[in-house]
C-alpha cells in the first residue's frame, strides 16, 4: 500500500510539474507588440467535428476565402492576416476554453465568431469579458441580443425571426378569400430554426391566421412519420417547417408519402442546399425558403467573392461561406476605421464604436445593426420554380413570380 | 381530439416502428442470454450496417435489400469474433460491468470511424419508391416503412423458427437458460454463446439496412437507439427473446399514440418511465425472465 | 413415504427431545419446469451438528440458498429456534444468528485475509459505520480465530493468494467471526486433503463443544458420519430419511436413493 | 486423492515458504514482517504537502488566465471521477450515467439562482441535497437487481433528464440554453478563474478527504467486500443494499456539487452538453484508468485522460478520432489493466527495486509450477480457473 501512495504522489506532482512546464513553454513564444511586419492573427473557433461540423466546415471555408482575398490585395493595414482555427468539437465547454486560448495564452489581435447560437452565447461572453470585438456569423436566434453583449455583431442580414417578414407581409396582403386560413408548424428544438417558424408564426398570428399544428422536435429525429401524420390529418392550407438541412429533407418525404397537398410550403435552410433536390426526388416545386445570400447578389464585393471563390474551391459559396466571409469583411472595415488591430482595449472599443455607428458594404448588401448588435436588413423569399430556386420576394430583387399555391409535390 | 383516422394512423406507424425495434430488441437479449452482456455497441453497429447499405447504393446503385446479403455474414462473422476475442477475455467475476465498458468502447470506435470515412453529414438513401405509399382502411403506409418492417418480421420469423426447430436453437436456449446445465448434457456453451452473439449482430445488419431505407444516419444516431432498446429488453424480461418482441411492439404503439397529444421528445420518454418502473415495481420484467433476478 | 421418513424420530437412546435450531414446513422452489424444492418440511436440532446429505441434484444446496435468504422460496414457511425469518433479506437472517459457508468457497479475493474477517464485523449506528474498520479489540479477535484455523501468519495476504485449503480455513474464520449460534457449511471438505479434513472435523467438534449448532452439507460419507449428531437425507427436493447416523447407515431408502434405484 | 507433501496440516501451510507468499502476492502486498526504509508516516506527508503546495500556487505561476481555465477543468474532471468512484471503486458498480447527475447538479444550482434568487452558494448545496434525493429513487430502481439493470438505468438516466430538460422548456429554456449569473458580479475574468480554480481544490479536497475517510471506515469495508462478493458480505450480515444506496446517494451529490460549480464558473448551460452520456463514459475511464481502488487514482486519471484528449485533438485535427482514441483507450484499459495504471506501475517499479529477488522468485515460481502440477484434480481445476479468469493478461499488472 504505501509503494503506492508513494508512486501516486510522486506520478502527481510529475504531471503537474509537466503542466506548469507546457504551459509556460507554449506561451512563451508570443508577442503582444504590434509592429507593421507582423501578421494580423485572428482566432476563430469553429465546429468542425460534431453535430453542426457541416456548417462549421462552410464558415471555415468563407472564412478562409476572405483571409485568402485580403491577403492577396496586400493585407489589411498593410499586413498580412492570418487565420488561427481551433476545433471546438461542436461543444460549448470547448468553444469558450477555445476563445479563453486564443485570447489569452495565443494573445490572438481579433476574434471571429463560431458557428451556432449554442455555441455563440458562451464564446461571445468570453470575447466581452476581455474586451474583444464579436463579429459572428451564425447566432441569429434572438437570445443571443438578449443577454447585454455590447460588442456583438451580427453579419447577416436579419435575426431569425426576421427571415420570414417579407413572406408574411405577401401573404397579409392576399385577398381574404385566398388566404392561406390554417398553417402547421414544425421546427427544430434548435434556437435559430425554432426563431424562423416562429417569427412567421407570431406574424401571421397575429393577421388571423389559424395555427393548427404546432410541433417541435428534437434534433436528433430521424423519424417523421408520427409528426407528419399530425400535419396530413389537419389539412392545413399552409406548412412551415423551422428546419436546418436534414431534418427539412425527412419532413418533406414524410408529408410526400402521405400523400399531403398543402397550398403553401416554406421550410427554411434546407431548400437553398445545393443537395436538396436530389434529395426530396426532385418534387421540390413552389416550395419556399427564406435566405440571406444569393451568388446573383448585385454587390460589388460579392462577385469578386463568387469569382474567387469558386476558383479557390472548385464550387461556388453558399450561405455559410457568405456569412462567414461578410464577417470577415465586417471587421476589416472596423479594422480600417479604427486603423489598429490589436487587444489593446482602446483599439477594440473604437472598433465597436465605430461599427455601431455605420454602415457597412458586405457580399449580402449594406448592413448596419442596432444598440443589441442586431443587423436591420431583411432575408429574400426564395421558391422552387421550373426546377431551379429563385427570387421572388421582395419585388425589387426578384427573378421569378412567387407561385400560389403551390402545385401538387 | 385526435381524429378516429389520424389515430388508426398512429397505431399503424406503431407497429411498423415496432417491428423494428424488436427485431433489434431480439438481438440485445439474445447477447444477454448467452454472455449476461449488456451490449453497448448494438446500436453502432446498426448504424455500421446502415452506412453499408447507403455506401454500396450510392457507389454502385445496388439496391440497399441486396446488401444484406454482404452485411448479415458479415456481421454474423464478426460477433463470433467479438464474443471470442474479446468478451471471452475478460474476468468472468466482473464480465457484466467490463463487457459494458468494453462494448461501450466499440461504440465509440465505430462512431468515431464512421465520422472519419463519412463525416458527421446526415445521409439518407434516395430511392424511387421513398416517397411512395398506399391507402390501408384509411391509413397511408410508406412503402419503405413496410418494407422495413416486413424485413424485420421476416427476419424475426426465421430467428424464431431457428431457435424452436433446430437443434442449434436448442443448444441456444439451454445455453440462455442455465449455461452449467447445458454443459452437463454436452452441449458446447462457448461456441453456442459465439454463434448467439453472431446472430445477435446479424439482426443489427438486417436492422439497419431497413433503418437506412426510410431514415437519416449519421454516426452518432446510435445514442438515439440504444436507450430505447435497453429499456425494452428489461421491460421484456432480460434474456427472454418473446418478452422483448411483446415489449418492442407495445412501447412502440405506445411512443406513436402518445404523440398524438404530446410533443416528440416527450413521447420518447416512454421508454424509460417503462424501464422505471418495472425495475421499481417488477424488476424482473413483464413478459419474461428469471434472469432479471441476479442481474 | 417422505412424510414416514421425516418422522422417523431421533432414534434409539435415551436423549431427551432436541430443541429446535432451523426448521422449514413445505419449502418449495423450482427454477422453471424443475422443482428444486418439492415440499421440503425438515427440523434440524439446536446445539447439535446436523448434517443434510443426498444425491447430487437433491435440492441440498438450493435448501441452503433459500433459508439463508440468498433466494426465495416460492411457498412454505422457515423458521430459525421458533421466529419466522421466511423471506427475510439474507442480512437479517445472518443478524438472526445464522452464518454461512459456500458450496465453492467463497473469500473476498482481493482483501487481506485480515480484512477478510474485519469485514464480517457488523457496525451499528452512524458513528459505528464510519469509524476506522479495525479497531484493536476487533483485530485481536480476528487475530484469534486466525489463530486457531492457523493461518494467522498470513494475515497480510491477499485472499486470493491463498490455497485452496487455506481458503477453506479462512472462509471458516470469516464466517465465525460475525458470531452466528447457527453455522451452515456446504461441502466443508470438498477438494480438500485428508489431514485438512481432519483438521476441520476437530475444530467442528471444538466448536460444537463450545456451544455452535452447526449445518452440514457434505458428500464426504465417513466425515459425515463420524461428525454429525443429526442427519437429514435429500432426494428430489424433499426429504427422505431422518435420524442418527446410525439409523441413517442402513435405511434402505438412503442407500436406493444414492444408487439410483 | 494424491497427497500433497507440502500441506498436509494447516501448521504445514503455516510452514509455507515465505517467497510463495510474497510471489503470489506479486506487488502491492509486502512480505509479512519486512519493514522498508521509507515508511512511515512522514515522507508520505511530505509527499502530499508538496503536491498541495504545487496545486496552490499553480495560478500564480500560470501565464495566462487561459492556463488556469485548463487547470479547473482538469479538477473539474478530477472531482467528478472521484466523485464517481464513491460507486465504482467501492461497490464495483459501473455507473454510465453520472453525467447525468452533474446535469441536474448544474442546472438545479442555476435554477435556483435564477428562478428563487437563492445566492449562488447556497443554491449550490440545496441543489446538491436535491440530486441526492433524486438518488434515491433513481438508486432504489437501480439496485435492487445487480448489475446489468444498473448499467441501463444509469445510461437510461441521462438519456431520460436529456428528454425532459429539452422538452420541458418552459422551465429550463430548453435548447435556448440557461445563463446563470456570475455568483460574484464585477470581478474580472482572471480573477474569476483564479477563484474558481481555488474553489474546485477545495470541492476535490473535500470528496477526497469523504472518500478516503469512507475506505477506511467499516462501512467502507462493507463497501469493498460488496464489490468482492456480493452474496458472501450479504450473508455475513452486511445490508448491501443498503450500503450500496447511501454509497450512490453520496456519489450523487458530490457529482451534483461539481456540476454545480462548474455551472457557477461557466455560466452557461445547455442539455446537449450537460447530460451526456459521453461524459460519464470519461469519468468511468479516468477512474478506470487511474485505479479505482485507490484514493488519489481517478486524480491521475483525470489528468492523464485530460491530455491524452487535447493530445488527440492537436493532433487529429479536426477528425472525430478523439472518439476513436477515447474508445480504444477505455478498451485497453478494461481488457489489459482494469486495476488502473497504479498497481500496473507499481508492478513495474516493484520489478526494478527487487531485482535482486526476482530471480530467487522465479526459481521459486518454477517450481511450484512443478508442484502445482502434480497436485490433486481440484487443485489443477483451480488453478486453471485463475489462469483462464484473465489474471495473467498482459502488461506486467497483476489482474
Amino acid at each position: 500500500m504505501r509503494t503506492t501512495h508513494r508512486l501516486q504522489g510522486g506520478i502527481t506532482v510529475g504531471t503537474l510539474a509537466l503542466v506548469l512546464v507546457a504551459s509556460g513553454c507554449v506561451s512563451g513564444g508570443s508577442n503582444s507588440e504590434d509592429s507593421p511586419d507582423d501578421p494580423i492573427v485572428i482566432g476563430v473557433s469553429l465546429p468542425l467535428t460534431g453535430d453542426f461540423s457541416e456548417p462549421g466546415k462552410g464558415v471555415e471555408r468563407g472564412y478562409k476565402a476572405w483571409a485568402k482575398i485580403v491577403n492577396d490585395k496586400g493585407g489589411l493595414l498593410g499586413r498580412k492576416v492570418e487565420l488561427k482555427i481551433l476545433d471546438d468539437q461542436s461543444n460549448a465547454d470547448r468553444v469558450v476554453s477555445d476563445y479563453e486560448q486564443l485570447i489569452g495564452k495565443d494573445e490572438v489581435d481579433l476574434v471571429f465568431g463560431p458557428f451556432s447560437t449554442r455555441l455563440v452565447v458562451p464564446s461571445a461572453r468570453v470575447a466581452e469579458e476581455y474586451g474583444m470585438l464579436f463579429v459572428e456569423p451564425a447566432g441569429a436566434a434572438p437570445e443571443v441580443f438578449d443577454q447585454g453583449f455590447k460588442n456583438l455583431f451580427y453579419a447577416a442580414p436579419a435575426v431569425a425571426n426576421d427571415h420570414y417578414n417579407h413572406l408574411a407581409e405577401y401573404i397579409l396582403a392576399l385577398p381574404a378569400d385566398k388566404r392561406p386560413r390554417t398553417v402547421a408548424y414544425a421546427a427544430m428544438d434548435d434556437p435559430f430554426a425554432q426563431g424562423t417558424a416562429y417569427g412567421l408564426k407570431e406574424k401571421l398570428e397575429k393577421g388571423g391566421i389559424k395555427t393548427v399544428v404546432n410541433e417541435v422536435y428534437p434534433p436528433n429525429t430521424t423519424d417523421f412519420g408520427g409528426i407528419a401524420a399530425k400535419i396530413a390529418d389537419s389539412k392545413a392550407d399552409m406548412v412551415v417547417g423551422g428546419s436546418q438541412y436534414q431534418d427539412g429533407v425527412n419532413l418533406i418525404v414524410a408529408l410526400q408519402q402521405l400523400n399531403y397537398q398543402p397550398k403553401m410550403a416554406a421550410f427554411s435552410t434546407a431548400p437553398t442546399e445545393p443537395e436538396f433536390a436530389k434529395a426530396v426526388g426532385n418534387k421540390t416545386e413552389g416550395i419556399l425558403a427564406p435566405t440571406g445570400y444569393t451568388q446573383k447578389g448585385d454587390y460589388p464585393s460579392n462577385k469578386e467573392f463568387v469569382e474567387k471563390y469558386t476558383k479557390q474551391f472548385g464550387k461556388a459559396p453558399e450561405e455559410d461561406e457568405a456569412n462567414a466571409y461578410t464577417t470577415g469583411q465586417v471587421v476589416a472595415a472596423a479594422v480600417k476605421a479604427a486603423d489598429c488591430a490589436s487587444q489593446d482595449p482602446e483599439c477594440q472599443g473604437k472598433m465597436v464604436e465605430w461599427l455601431r455607428g455605420h454602415q457597412v458594404e458586405t457580399v449580402v448588401g449594406p448592413l448596419k445593426w442596432d444598440d443589441k448588435g442586431r443587423p436591420q436588413s431583411a432575408h429574400m423569399i426564395q421558391q422552387w420554380v421550373d426546377g431551379e430556386i429563385q427570387i421572388v420576394l421582395p419585388e425589387q430583387q426578384k427573378e421569378a413570380d412567387l407561385i400560389y399555391p403551390k402545385p401538387e409535390w | 381530439m385526435p381524429s378516429a383516422s389520424l389515430v388508426f394512423q398512429s397505431v399503424v406507424l406503431g407497429v411498423l416502428l415496432g417491428g423494428l425495434y424488436a427485431l433489434l430488441a431480439a438481438g440485445l437479449t439474445l447477447y444477454f442470454g448467452v454472455m449476461r452482456v449488456v451490449m453497448i455497441a448494438h446500436s453502432a453497429f446498426l448504424i455500421l450496417a446502415a452506412y453499408l447499405a447507403w455506401y454500396a447504393h450510392r457507389e454502385t446503385g445496388v439496391d440497399p435489400l441486396l446488401t444484406l446479403f454482404v452485411t448479415v455474414p458479415l456481421f454474423f462473422a464478426a460477433g463470433v469474433a467479438m464474443q471470442r476475442l474479446l468478451l471471452t477475455r475478460l474476468r468472468p467475476a466482473t464480465l457484466t460491468m467490463m463487457s459494458v465498458l468494453l462494448t461501450f468502447s466499440v461504440a465509440l470506435v465505430i462512431e468515431g470511424l464512421l465520422g472519419y470515412v463519412f463525416s458527421g453529414t446526415q445521409r439518407r438513401i434516395r430511392l424511387d419508391y421513398s416517397s411512395a405509399g398506399f391507402e390501408f382502411l384509411g391509413a397511408r403506409i410508406a412503402a419503405v416503412k413496410l418494407i422495413a418492417f416486413g424485413m424485420a418480421a421476416l427476419a424475426l420469423l426465421g430467428l424464431y423458427a431457428l431457435m424452436k426447430h433446430s437443434r442449434f436453437g436448442q443448444a441456444l436456449r439451454a445455453t440462455i437458460q442455465h449455461r452449467e446445465a447445458a454443459q452437463l448434457l454436452g452441449i458446447d456453451t462457448d461456441r453456442v454463446a459465439g454463434y448467439g452473439f453472431g446472430l445477435g449482430l446479424a439482426t443489427a445488419a438486417v436492422g439497419g439496412t431497413a433503418l437506412a431505407l426510410d431514415t437519416t444516419i449519421y454516426p452518432s444516431l446510435h445514442w438515439h437507439w440504444i436507450g430505447p432498446l435497453m429499456a425494452i429488453i428489461v421491460v421484456g424480461g432480460l434474456g427472454s427473446v418473446p418478452g422483448a418482441a411483446i415489449a418492442a411492439m407495445t412501447l412502440g404503439m405506445l411512443q406513436s399514440l402518445l404523440q398524438l397529444e404530446l410533443s416528440t421528445t416527450w413521447a420518447q420518454t416512454v421508454f424509460y418511465v417503462a424501464l422505471f418502473a418495472t425495475l421499481a415495481f417488477r424488476p424482473q420484467g413483464f413478459f419474461g425472465g428469471r434472469l432479471a433476478q441476479r442481474f | 413415504m417422505s412424510e414416514a421418513g421425516a418422522e422417523a424420530g431421533p432414534g434409539p437412546g435415551a436423549r431427551p427431545e432436541p430443541e429446535p435450531s432451523l426448521a422449514t414446513v413445505g419449502l418449495i422452489k423450482a427454477f422453471g419446469g424443475v422443482t428444486a424444492l418439492d415440499s421440503a418440511t425438515v427440523t434440524f436440532h439446536h446445539g447439535k451438528v446436523n448434517a443434510l446429505i443426498g444425491p447430487n441434484g437433491s435440492g441440498k444446496t438450493t435448501f441452503f440458498n433459500c433459508v439463508t435468504g440468498m433466494i426465495r422460496a416460492d411457498a412454505g414457511r422457515i423458521t430459525y429456534r421458533g421466529r419466522d425469518i421466511t423471506g427475510k433479506p439474507p442480512h437479517r437472517i445472518a443478524r438472526a444468528g445464522i452464518g454461512r459457508s459456500f458450496q465453492l468457497c467463497r473469500v473476498f479475493p482481493r482483501m487481506t485475509v485480515l480484512d477478510n474477517l474485519l469485514a464480517a464485523v457488523r457496525p451499528s449506528g452512524l458513528a459505528g459505520q464510519l469509524a476506522g474498520a479495525g479497531k484493536r479489540e476487533e483485530t485481536e479477535r480476528a487475530r484469534s480465530w486466525l489463530a486457531r484455523m492457523g493461518i494467522e501468519h498470513l494475515e497480510r495476504a491477499e485472499a486470493r493468494q491463498l490455497s485452496w485449503g487455506q481458503q477453506k480455513l479462512l472462509e471458516l474464520a470469516g464466517v465465525l467471526m460475525s458470531e452466528p449460534e447457527l453455522v451452515l457449511l456446504d461441502e466443508p471438505a470438498g477438494g480438500v486433503n485428508p489431514a485438512l479434513i481432519d483438521r476441520i472435523c476437530e475444530l467442528v467438534r471444538e466448536l460444537n463443544a463450545e456451544g455452535r449448532t452447526f449445518l452440514i452439507v457434505e458428500h464426504n460419507m465417513d466425515l459425515v458420519m463420524s461428525l454429525s449428531d443429526h442427519v437429514v437425507v435429500f432426494d428430489r427436493g424433499r426429504p427422505i430419511a431422518q435420524g442418527p447416523p446410525s439409523v441413517i447407515q442402513s435405511d434402505e431408502r438412503v442407500l436406493g436413493a444414492y444408487l439410483g434405484v | 486423492m494424491p497427497r500433497d507433501s507440502e500441506a498436509p496440516l494447516p501448521a504445514g501451510e503455516a510452514s509455507l515458504p515465505a517467497s510463495e507468499v510474497s510471489l503470489r502476492a506479486g506487488g502491492t502486498q509486502l512480505r509479512a514482517g519486512e519493514t522498508p526504509f521509507w515508511a512511515g508516516r512522514l515522507p508520505r506527508l511530505g509527499i502530499l504537502l508538496a503536491v498541495v503546495a504545487v496545486v496552490l500556487s499553480f495560478p500564480s505561476m500560470a501565464p495566462s488566465p487561459y492556463e488556469i481555465t485548463v487547470g479547473i477543468a482538469i479538477l473539474n474532471y478530477a472531482v467528478l471521477s472521484t466523485s464517481w468512484n464513491f460507486v465504482g471503486g467501492f461497490t464495483g458498480y459501473i455507473s454510465l450515467g453520472h453525467g447525468g447527475f452533474a446535469g441536474l447538479g448544474a442546472y438545479g444550482t442555476g435554477l435556483l439562482v435564477t428562478k428563487t434568487e437563492l445566492p449562488p452558494f447556497a443554491a449550490l448545496f440545496t441543489a446538491a441535497v436535491l440530486v441526492a434525493a433524486v438518488a434515491v429513487p433513481v438508486g432504489y430502481a437501480a439496485l435492487r437487481v445487480r448489475g446489468a439493470s444498473f448499467v441501463i438505468v444509469s445510461i437510461a438516466l441521462v438519456l431520460i433528464l436529456l428528454l425532459v430538460f429539452q422538452s420541458w422548456s418552459s422551465f429550463t429554456g430548453g435548447s435556448r440554453g440557461l445563463v446563470v449569473p456570475r455568483p460574484f458580479p464585477g470581478m474580472l475574468r482572471a480573477e474569476h478563474h483564479r477563484t474558481f480554480y481555488f474553489l474546485f481544490a477545495a470541492l476535490l479536497a473535500a470528496a477526497l478527504l469523504v472518500w478516503w475517510i469512507i475506505d477506511r471506515s467499516r462501512f467502507g469495508m462493507g463497501l469493498k467486500a460488496i464489490r468482492e462478493d456480493e452474496d458472501k458480505a450479504q450473508s455475513l450480515g452486511t445490508p448491501t443494499y443498503t450500503y450500496k444506496l447511501v454509497v450512490f446517494v453520496v456519489s450523487a451529490a458530490f457529482t451534483s456539487l461539481a456540476g454545480g460549480l462548474y455551472a457557477l464558473w461557466f455560466g452557461d448551460l445547455d442539455p446537449v452538453f450537460q447530460f451526456s452520456i459521453l461524459s460519464g463514459a470519461y469519468m468511468v475511464l479516468m477512474a478506470l484508468l487511474g485505479g479505482v481502488r485507490h484514493l488519489y487514482g481517478p486524480v491521475l486519471g483525470a489528468v492523464i485522460v485530460g491530455y491524452a484528449l487535447e493530445y488527440s485533438k492537436v493532433e487529429f485535427g479536426d477528425t472525430p478520432l478523439h472518439l476513436v482514441v477515447a474508445g480504444l483507450l477505455l478498451g485497453v484499459v478494461v481488457m489489459f489493466m482494469p486495476d488502473g495504471v497504479i498497481p500496473a506501475a507499481t508492478a513495474l517499479l516493484d520489478r526494478f527495486r527487487k531485482t535482486g529477488e526476482t530471480s530467487i522468485r522465479e526459481v521459486t515460481a518454477a517450481e511450484l509450477r512443478e508442484r502445482r502440477g502434480q497436485r490433486n484434480g481440484t487443485e489443477e481445476v483451480r488453478d486453471s480457473e485463475r489462469s483462464g479468469s484473465g489474471s495473467g493478461t498482459g502488461t506486467g499488472s497483476q489482474t
